[in-house]
């Protein structure tokens, strides 16, 4: 059941009941039916208020339209927690994000006790979102986050678009990494979200979105 | 536990990676998949996946998939000393593979020799007399059909307008598909005695009344489970209360809801 | 006048006068329909309908059909005379009516030693390998491929759980279909080199794009002119605006458009 | 575009702007776009105000709940006028009409000043409808509008259930019927609502409604 939705920047804070859904490990995702289309779609936990699970959307497509558009009072199948949060085991933590790869920041700085965080927007709107985690630093294109990762950026977590995370790679191997696919279960039994792991095809839904033990 | 019968993904001798990604895409009142019978193989299967789904205590279903009739053959006689495993379906329709030279129902009775267990046909919508392939499985030695597996469909990206799917066209599922197995399950009972297992955009309660009255005994999910995992439940109370007493169904129809998925998450799910 | 070509129904040689209604019903992203090809015969067409939808000044294209190739090839006779007919299509897969004995292939050649007008022959997507299909029409000297006619489907009354359409199945076409069209048409335009008219779902611009990025040459319209019977126009200012200079399509393909349908109203109406 | 709906009894007024659309003879019926669905639906007009055209709709299905949820402002494609209106030049003309047969008769009775009526309906809620025609004899049932049919009715113009309509035919045979089909065009080309007329099949959107030289 929808109890609020915000807007934030160009994206929307879309709040729900929590029932007995549990909040999970930050960087875990929860399938979210989107009224009026056939597939659910995979959205990061971005906040845990008391009762409330909260996820930022972006409206990019006819399924986080669908979501942005409920109302309040309205009720969506989800499920969730699933697949692989992040590691939190961590002595110097930074996150890393771009564009709507904030989404599960909030609550993992919240988890993590508000560690330092650089986060990339498209535009100034887009960058409104950087309100959800004070004290971040912030680029905005043509400037990149990774213009601001020091040499020794210490454990890096991140989460945004394939060439940012490809990138943050390259800089900091050992990066944990949230990466995304396009789903259809989110729970393992589809076989539709896999990505090439080490020459095999693993569901980023099980072995995901964090994929531990990559190359 | 709402299932009378837990269906697999298709296993083949060997394992299989399956296709490239993306392999799923959403359409208007469907979705494409291209999975291209991903599996570990009838070994590892047996020996790995049997068991953990046999813990669900629900009859065991095992969907077989090949490229020649010998193929078909080895899967089964490999299953046919499985105990936990009540039916055989042959899957003689993915639309995401090359499929094997032989007919159809000369790999059902490739498979018929193989094992003594109920085997069931899975036939494709894709042909322009359904009943004609019923009437040949049946010949064949089939015991029941599965109706339908998914049909070749595609969807272009917007802006570049090429195929979402990296293989190109996928296997066409869920309520946009139900028309055209409503058409099948009603064309294979008037040709053949087989029960048939009907498939094909099952959502609600009412869906299910409509493939029983075109002549299925049972119903399976498919896509349905990855909008609603709890579909299952959900179907079985929308039967129970409002729809079924009208119709005056069996008990015995009622039954006959098969629970159709991939893995067993769906059903440990529940 | 927003046409480049319209379809007529099909004509058979006889009178014909079509399946008991209900014709029509619904469902939820497409529709069935059981027309059964009534028309009034190739004479009666020839005398009446033809001078009548030649008033419109738009290049024709006569559908024809048969129970047998000597039905084909009478028809394609007939028409081969008559110098307002541009094309002519051989629907060779109406689901509603039982087709001729002869294979696609062979109608083909009986209708290509009866005339010497350019003949598209129009395929159904119920067949396990299309683009096989179009290479048999191909040989047998078709000058182009109408893709796709409707797939069988059957919708139940909600209360009897009947069939709605007298007829039990009908032909299924409307939104649903596009993604099995598109597959077709991909298949098929990678398997043979002719010209290709796409239909099947066609809605918007949008869609006439993702037909020709498919693999089709010109796009025709169906079951949108029944919501919109304005259609033609909208869809070509969509192209023109919008969406086109995106792709810069040629002028040529835009002039693809082809409007399809069953009478002369609807071009009237324009 | 909608200019305003109005609940009547189970039903829905639905005003639309008239545009460079005509109304028509009364009989005729309009092709009204569905919003969310594949075919538009047959709908009589019902009144004619200046500057508008005004639709009776029954919600039954999901065509004609889809039409009753219009609100203000949004438009919908419209065709029409289409088919055979009835034939006004009568000496004595008579309304009969059940349930949401009435639909047409409000149009029909201005244009032939405002003749004598007889209305039947299933509930007292449904006979709120009678409001849009002053002065009608109303039945509910299980009456029905047969029985108040006298020996010599005179012209009678009826439109309502098939059921209906045949009994009316069994005590007029001359009466002039508006009859129903499930139509996919409305203009005559897909060849969808044909009934059985003398033995031919024909398409009822352009031989009818009302139906001229029928048995
Ligand atoms: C684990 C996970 C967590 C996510 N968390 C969030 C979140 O918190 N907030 C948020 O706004 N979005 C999130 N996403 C992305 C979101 O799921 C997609 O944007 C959404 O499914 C797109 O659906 P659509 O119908 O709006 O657009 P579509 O029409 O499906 O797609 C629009 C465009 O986005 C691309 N796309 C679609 N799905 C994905 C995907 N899963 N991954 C990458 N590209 C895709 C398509 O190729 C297309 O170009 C997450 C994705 C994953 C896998
Ligand atoms: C010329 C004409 C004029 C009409 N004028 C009006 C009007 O002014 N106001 C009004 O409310 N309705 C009118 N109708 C009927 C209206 O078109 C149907 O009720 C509507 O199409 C049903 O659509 P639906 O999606 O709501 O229901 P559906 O789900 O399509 O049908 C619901 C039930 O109604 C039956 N049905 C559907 N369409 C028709 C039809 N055309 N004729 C008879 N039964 C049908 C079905 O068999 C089903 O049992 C008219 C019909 C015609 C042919
Ligand atoms: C992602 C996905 C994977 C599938 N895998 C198989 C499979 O391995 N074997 C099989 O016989 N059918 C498979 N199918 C087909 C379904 O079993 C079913 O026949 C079809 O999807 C129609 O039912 P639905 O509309 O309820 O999904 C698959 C369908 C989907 C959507
Ligand atoms: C009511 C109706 C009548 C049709 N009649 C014919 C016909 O006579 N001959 C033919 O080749 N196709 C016929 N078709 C099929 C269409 O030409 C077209 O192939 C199909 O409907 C798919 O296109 P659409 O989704 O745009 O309607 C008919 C379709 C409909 C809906
Ligand atoms: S989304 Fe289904 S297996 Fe990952
Ligand atoms: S509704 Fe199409 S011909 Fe009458």
């Amino acid at each position: 059941m929808v109890s609020a939705t915000e807007s934030v920047g160009p994206f929307t804070l879309l709040r729900l009941e929590r029932g007995e859904l549990e909040p999970g490990v930050p960087g875990q995702f929860f399938m979210l039916e989107a009224p009026g289309r056939v597939l659910p779609r995979p959205m990061s936990l971005c906040q845990a208020p008391h009762g409330e699970l909260a996820f930022l959307i972006d409206p990019i497509g006819p399924g986080t339209r669908a979501l942005c558009a409920l109302r309040i009072g309205e009720a969506i199948h989800v499920l969730g927690p699933l697949g692989n949060g992040f590691d939190l085991d961590l002595s110097r933590p930074l996150l890393v994000a771009g564009g709507i790869g904030i989404a599960p920041m909030p609550y993992l700085a919240a988890a993590l006790g508000d560690p330092p965080a650089i986060l990339g927007f498209r535009t100034e709107h887009h960058a409104e979102a950087a309100g959800l985690l004070p004290g971040a630093e912030i680029v905005v294109e043509p400037r990149l986050v990774t213009e601001l990762l020091q040499d020794d950026p210490g454990d890096v977590l991140a989460c945004g678009p394939e060439p940012m995370l490809e990138a943050v790679r390259r800089r900091v191997p050992r990066a944990q990494l949230a990466w995304e696919a396009r789903m259809a279960c989110g729970y393992g039994a589809c076989y539709g979200c896999v990505v090439e792991i080490d020459g095999r095809y693993r569901r980023l839904c099980v072995d995901g979105p964090v994929v531990r033990d990559a190359a | 536990m709402q299932l009378d019968a837990f269906v697999t993904k298709t296993v083949t001798p060997q394992a299989r990676e399956g296709n490239p990604p993306p392999r799923v895409v959403e359409t208007e009142s469907g979705m494409l998949n291209s999975i291209g019978l991903q599996n570990p193989g009838i070994d590892a299967f047996a020996r790995e996946s049997l068991p953990r789904i046999s813990e669900l205590g629900v009859p065991i279903w095992v969907s077989v998939g090949g490229f020649s009739a010998h193929d078909y053959a080895d899967v089964c006689e490999r299953l046919d000393g499985e105990a936990s495993v009540e039916v055989i379906e042959l899957n003689l329709s993915c639309p995401n593979v090359e499929g094997a030279p032989e007919t159809a129902a000369e790999l059902v009775a490739a498979a018929r020799a193989a094992t003594t267990k109920p085997l069931y046909a899975k036939l494709s919508p894709a042909t322009w007399d359904v009943a004609e392939s019923a009437r040949a499985v049946a010949a064949a030695g089939a015991d029941g059909l599965s109706l339908v597996n998914t049909i070749r469909g595609l969807a272009l990206d917007a802006t570049a307008r090429r195929p979402q799917l990296a293989r190109g066209a996928g296997g066409y599922s869920g309520p946009a598909l139900r028309p055209i197995a409503l058409a099948c399950v009603h064309a294979c009972a008037r040709a053949v005695a087989l029960p048939i297992v009907g498939m094909g955009g099952v959502t609600s309660g009412d869906d299910v009344l409509d493939f029983l009255a075109a002549g299925a005994s049972a119903v399976a999910l498919g896509t349905i489970l990855f909008a609603d995992p709890f579909a299952a439940s959900r179907i079985r109370a929308e039967l129970g209360d409002a729809v079924l007493p009208a119709l005056a169904l069996s008990e015995h129809e009622i039954h006959g809801l098969v629970g159709h998925s991939a893995s067993r998450r769906v059903v440990s799910a529940e």
